[in-house]
């Protein structure tokens, strides 16, 4: 199997490489064409390993394939982990990936950085491929700093757009905050179970536990909490949860496959793939549990609303997608890991369907995103519209779908949970229901439903997309429909990451849901009895009246409440606090020592200072030399007699 | 036969006529390097007759490297000193001072 | 010797000292006289050789077959004015004649004769031999450049150049002696040949270093064909040009007395030295040919004279670049790779000296 | 007896030598005084029994390293009155260091040295004893890589003098011997047949 894991791993690679370097000599077609076949050889082996792992029920494969470097007792290997959970990762990464390869065909079809383009997103999927496939801290942190290279690239994919830029500079710097918060949790791991194994490291959970630190005062920290809240920090980075969430919606700068893609259904999942992965870590540490189930329903409520007041269609599926990261996130915090997984692939599916509707839309519209301008579309765009419908349905939770399966396992998991701050969270999520289900009914009805906004000139060009959108729409549709129905009970009840993930059984949320669950149908009927579904309707009929029928009513809300519309369209004044604060201060900082440190000491006193001494001191030197050989050479005769006394009257 | 003190004072004067030299001489490069071969001829004075006092041949060895050394140092020296007349129709040591830099 | 001058009334009551230097002295004269006659014999011998090879008589008219010929040449030259050029530099003009000849004889103090005399029986005497012909070039130098004449320059900076060229392959030569025989004394280097036949001498498994040595002293000495120092139709006479009377003797006595030592080395080298041709061979090998002595020695060297005389008469000489190349290019190669070649001869115990 | 006198002898010869060497007009003399002292210092090395190096000193030095001095001087057209101008200007000085380290050394090797091995003289050597085959049976074992050495320091300075030195001029006429050997006939003369002219 070792040579599938690397195939898998490698095809992406490989095609990225051709298609970036000699993208000019295989042409646009050459590019696509190597990059789908090296990202579809990825998917079916993954079906392969899939299919291994979770009907044949193979063992789990944990091995190092190459040794980089050893220093000390520190290995620094490359290896594969292979269980249920990258079993499930893989499959889902490298589905959406394909879609999103053939969709791009269409997508991108006039931009002059086409290869590039292919090259870029082969390359991110290589990229999270190693991060899920890993099986130490190392490749994990490789893979993790690989995906945001790319996501960078991607962001600002179109570089001579100056948001774009700002954007992916944003992306990048909040990341980085981030990532320095893993790296220290990776370190302060090392530091303590002296291994980047994950095993290893997992088999001293408890001892690490048991071990206190001292930061600062005489605060006593477990060594463990510290370790998971640092590398949860990275996660919040990665994955976008408050306060780092401010780059994602910005990220929508790049191109709409990016949005799907990254931004959505994978490199925005990492951070909770991670937790899920150090499940065994974090489940020793009910103060890292709490800090992740807080911040995630922060994440998930407040992000929603800000879902409500954006007219950019894009911006408003990317709120939706911080939210739901925030029920992910939550499912972490309530030790419900599988939960999280599960609505980790089923928003996956159902997220990227969505991103690439509102892209079919873009492209309908001739690059128009903004809401205001649409209307009406579904007589012109009947396809899309079918599938974001079908992706509506699924995001709010429609009984049936795959959504509702995985949202609604959650909320029962953060209803079952007794942590300090599951209570705020419970209300949270259950609260975010109705905002999801409003915003994502306001998108719809703005989108597709109404008066027709757009002037006649657009109305002319207005037509359904090409084959190669539409194609991966209705294939990302099915499983937005059936995932949940097909997959709930093995992945939540069933066990299947019995070995993957870790839970305690004092924090067994799932177990507690479990109980109660018979079969997906029963599940279904178990739903009617709780307040999500009704929230989630009653959103919907909201949206309804707000936006179709008295379209009028919410320009008059915005007046009324104005205060709070500014506060939600300023985003909490998120970006304004970091701009007008952090990078205030970090460029008062920087400017300060660039100017007393930089020019004042490095460059004035060391180096312009240490030049004009020896420029001084040459300047004296400099009349000994002569230039007349025998000036040299008496000197040296002197100084031989001046040795020769020495020598002959010291003793 | 005379003591070994004999020679060593005769080399002593050797050499210092030979710093002599350097100093009267200071503008003839020729003469320049005779004075080092005078001097380096005191030293291997020192040598043998160190070497004859402890009977031991490894002074007479050295000798022998310095000799050898001293013609590739005489050797270069001229062919230095032939081209640079070549190039400046001088030996004079004042015409040469662009060491100073 | 020793036994003359204890003959000698009042001898013995000299000190010591005295009488070691008059000792000395007594041998050394008689050497340098004879030495004096060969020289001039040597001309008349010189003029003679190349009358008949030129088929005409040559001097036939002072004493029986022109015998007393080198004598009315030294009494012309003794009687002729000494002129000294103005602007010449006056002491060197008069002192480069003495350089020249000083070595010339000075290094037959290490020439062994017959198996027990020789002057100065010293163990560094190869050493010395070499020494004392480098020395040789000072009186052609400082010949050209005294007598501030441009001819004269360029004869003796030709000749002089052309002296330390071959020099070295002189010296590698003698090394190859050295390798064959073990020892740097001269007398010591001829014993290492004798003991077989003449096979056993050093020319024949010297061969290449025995040809080397021999055109170049022939060389060194410019004589023809290697006489461009003093090509009478280029630079009139060379170095000498600006002397005249005795201290043109003095060179034209230098040049003869180098061509016996050259001659006289070849031979000690390369034929045995005193050594007879025919010991060892059944015929003659009891008979007192086959004993050896200084006659033998006369012989050989007088063979090698010949040759110097032959060469003159039969060679056209050499243009300049030639001779360079001939003594950096050729020579000194073949001696080279012949001292390897010897050095394997010898490691591996090929050869007479191998036992 | 004689061994002082010879010793005092040559000293004196030597120093005078010397002298000579710094004080002459003409380099050309300065040479011969150089070539003079080696020659005096050959025979003291001589009364020390250092026969090989003192041979060795006449053929390198005399033979050789002088010959090339006379060379450069009498080849190079020399503006004599400039180098001499100032002579003494620093004179002063130099005497004044020779006399220190002259007085330094001689307080060591002779005030200080009454006593001392320094003043004994040494016994002479049976005349057996050939100092060249003592010296070579050291220098080819112990010294081997340093003799060696100094063979590869001479290699160099042959080949950097050449280079130094060498110059090709345009127009010179250099005999090719290879060419030369390689001609055919068929290159330098052809044979025309002619049939006879007939009246």
């Amino acid at each position: 199997m070792e040579n599938v894991y690397l195939t898998i791993v490698l095809a992406p690679l490989v095609a990225a490489i051709v298609a970036g370097f000699f993208g000019r000599q295989i042409g646009r077609a050459g590019a696509h064409w190597v990059t789908i076949l090296g990202v579809a050889v990825s998917f079916l082996l993954s079906l392969v390993v899939a299919k291994d792992v979770f009907i044949d029920g193979a063992e789990v494969f944990n091995q190092a394939v190459y040794v980089w470097a050893v220093t000390g007792n520190l290995s620094m290997e490359i290896g594969f982990l292979i269980d249920p959970l990258s079993a499930v990762m893989m499959v889902v990464v490298t589905f959406v990936s394909l879609m999103v390869h053939i969709y791009t065909i269409g997508y991108m079809h006039d931009d002059p950085g086409y290869q590039r383009f292919f090259s870029y997103i082969s390359l991110f999927t290589f990229a999270m491929l190693m991060l899920v496939m890993s099986n130490n801290f190392l490749q994990l942190f490789f893979g993790w700093e690989a995906v945001g290279l790319v996501s960078y690239l991607l962001i600002g994919f179109w570089y001579r757009k100056p948001t774009a830029i700002f954007a992916n500079m944003k992306a990048f710097i909040v990341n980085r905050v981030g990532d320095f918060g893993f790296l220290l949790g990776i370190g302060a791991l090392l530091y303590y179970a002296g291994s980047l194994d994950y095993f290893t490291v997992f088999a001293q959970a408890e001892e690490i536990q048991a071990t206190s630190v001292n930061i600062w005062g005489d605060a006593q920290w477990s060594a463990l909490t510290l370790a998971c809240i640092l590398l949860f920090i990275g996660a919040m980075g990665k994955s976008a949860q408050v306060p780092l969430h401010v780059w994602l919606p910005d990220s929508m700068e790049g191109p709409t496959p990016i949005s799907a893609l990254i931004h959505a259904a994978t490199m925005v999942t990492a951070g909770i793939f991670m937790v899920a992965r150090m499940s065994p870590l974090f489940e020793y540490s009910t103060a890292a549990l709490s800090f992740v189930l807080v911040i995630g329903a922060t994440t998930a409520f407040f992000m929603g609303l800000l879902g409500l007041v954006q007219n950019d269609i894009k911006r408003v599926v990317a709120y939706s997608t911080l939210s739901q990261l925030g029920y992910m996130t939550v499912a972490l915090g309530v030790s419900a890991y599988a939960a999280g997984m599960f609505h980790l692939m089923t928003h996956a599916f159902f997220k990227a369907l969505l991103f690439l509707g509102a892209g079919s839309v873009i492209i309908g519209m001739h690059h128009v995103q903004d809401m205001r301008q649409m209307g009406g579309l579904r007589r012109y765009m009947p396809v899309t519209y079918a599938t974001v419908v079908i992706g509506t349905l699924a995001l709010v939770g429609f009984p049936g779908l795959s959504g509702y399966f995985s949202k609604d396992a959650l909320i029962e998991a953060v209803h079952a949970a007794s942590l300090p701050g599951s209570t705020y969270a419970f209300w949270c999520v259950l609260l975010g229901v109705f905002v999801t289900a409003l915003y994502s009914f306001r998108l719809l009805f703005m989108v597709f439903h109404g008066k027709e906004r757009f002037d006649q000139h657009t109305r002319s060009h207005l037509h359904e997309s090409p084959w190669v959108v539409t194609v991966p729409l209705i294939l990302l549709a099915i499983p937005s429909v059936a995932i949940g129905w097909l997959t709930i009970q093995p992945l939540l009840f069933g066990g299947a990451f019995q070995n993957a993930i870790f839970v305690l059984p004092a924090n067994d949320t799932l177990a507690v849901v479990g109980e109660k669950f018979t079969s997906p149908a029963g599940f279904v009927a178990h739903g009617f009895t709780t307040p999500a579904l009704y929230l989630a309707i009653a959103g919907a009929v909201t949206a309804w009246f707000l936006y179709l029928k008295r379209p009028d009513i919410p320009a008059r809300l915005q007046e009324r409440f104005h205060r709070v519309h500014s506060v939600l369209d300023n985003k909490y004044y998120f970006d304004a606090f970091n701009e007008q604060v952090l990078a205030r201060a970090s460029r008062f900082f920087g400017g300060a020592l660039w100017r007393g440190g930089d020019q004042g000491i490095i460059d004035g006193i060391l180096v312009n200072g240490s030049a004009r001494a020896v420029g001084w001191l040459s300047g004296v030197v400099r009349r000994v030399q002569t230039g007349y050989l025998y000036h040299y050479a008496f000197t040296m005769v002197i100084g031989l007699c001046l040795l020769l006394a020495w020598l002959l009257t010291r003793g | 036969m005379v003591p070994v003190s004999y020679y060593l004072l005769l080399a002593a004067a050797l050499f210092a006529l030979g710093v002599t030299g350097i100093f009267l001489n200071r503008k003839n490069v020729i003469i320049l390097l005779m004075c080092i071969e005078l001097m380096l001829l005191a030293v291997n004075f020192n040598f043998i007759a160190f070497s004859r006092m402890l009977e031991d041949l490894v002074g007479q060895v050295f000798v022998f490297f310095i000799l050898t050394v001293a013609a590739a140092e005489a050797a270069i020296g001229l062919a230095i000193l032939v081209v640079l007349f070549r190039s400046r129709r001088s030996i004079n040591v004042d015409d040469l001072d662009t060491l100073k830099g | 010797m020793e036994a003359l001058l204890n003959a000698l009334p009042g001898w013995a009551l000299l000190p010591d000292a005295v009488q070691t230097v008059g000792v000395i002295v007594a041998q050394i004269v008689p050497i340098l006289i004879v030495l004096t006659l060969c020289v001039a014999y040597l001309t008349y011998a010189e003029r003679k050789v190349i009358g008949y090879i030129q088929n005409r008589i040559g001097p036939n008219r002072v004493g029986f077959k022109g015998l007393l010929q080198p004598f009315a040449d030294v009494l012309k030259l003794m009687l002729k004015e000494v002129v000294i050029p103005t602007n010449s530099n006056r002491f060197l003009f008069v002192i480069a004649p003495l350089l020249a000849i000083i070595p010339a004889f000075a290094t037959w103090a290490v020439i062994p004769f017959n198996d027990h005399f020789v002057l100065a029986d010293i163990n560094a005497g190869l050493l010395y031999v070499l020494a004392l012909t480098s020395v040789g070039v000072y009186g052609v130098i400082l010949a050209g450049w005294a007598s501030n004449s441009k001819y004269a320059f360029l004869g003796a900076m030709r000749s002089a150049a052309q002296i330390v060229a071959y020099e070295i392959a002189m010296g590698f030569a003698l090394v190859g002696v050295l390798m064959a025989a073990g020892s740097l004394n001269l007398g010591d280097i001829v014993r290492a040949q004798g003991g077989g036949t003449l096979l056993s001498w050093f020319w024949l498994p010297l061969l290449p270093l025995f040809v080397v040595y021999f055109i170049s002293g022939v060389a060194e000495t410019n004589r023809a064909p290697f006489d461009v120092a003093e090509g009478e139709s280029e630079i009139v006479a060379g170095f000498h040009v600006e002397y005249s009377g005795m201290a043109f003797a003095v060179f034209f006595l230098a040049e003869y007395a180098n061509m016996i030592l050259i001659s006289a080395l070849t031979a000690l080298f390369f034929l045995g030295g005193w050594l007879s041709p025919f010991a060892g061979l059944p015929v003659l090998g009891d008979t007192f040919l086959a004993e050896p002595g200084f006659f033998w020695f006369a012989l050989k060297t007088a063979l090698f004279l010949f040759c110097f005389l032959w060469f003159r008469a039969t060679f056209p000489r050499y243009r300049y670049d030639q001779i360079m190349r001939l003594g950096w290019k050729v020579f000194i190669p073949v001696t080279i790779i012949w001292i390897f070649v010897l050095g394997g001869m010898v490691h591996l115990e090929i050869g007479p000296w191998a036992r | 007896m004689i061994g002082h006198v010879l010793f005092f002898a040559l000293a004196a010869v030597l120093l005078s030598a010397a002298i000579g060497v710094i004080t002459s007009r003409n380099p050309v003399h300065s040479a011969m005084f150089l070539v003079l002292a080696f020659f005096i210092s050959a025979g003291l090395w001589l009364l020390l029994e250092a026969e090989f190096l003192a041979i060795v000193l006449v053929l390198v030095y005399v033979g050789a390293v002088m010959v090339l001095f006379l060379f450069v001087v009498m080849m190079l057209d020399l503006n004599l009155t400039r180098l001499r101008e100032g002579f003494a200007r620093y004179a002063p000085l130099g005497v004044v260091l020779s006399l220190v380290i002259v007085a330094l050394l001689a307080n060591v090797f002779w005030f200080r040295a009454q006593d001392t091995p320094l003043m004994v003289t040494p016994e002479l050597r049976s005349a057996d004893v050939s100092n060249t085959r003592e010296l070579g049976s050291v220098l080819y074992t112990e010294h081997v890589y340093a003799f060696e050495l100094a063979a590869v320091i001479l290699l160099v300075a042959i080949v950097a003098a050449i280079t130094l030195t060498m110059r090709r001029r345009p127009g010179l006429k250099v005999q090719d011997v290879a060419k030369q050997v390689a001609v055919r006939r068929e290159d330098r003369v052809r044979v025309v047949k002619m049939d006879a002219e007939k009246e």
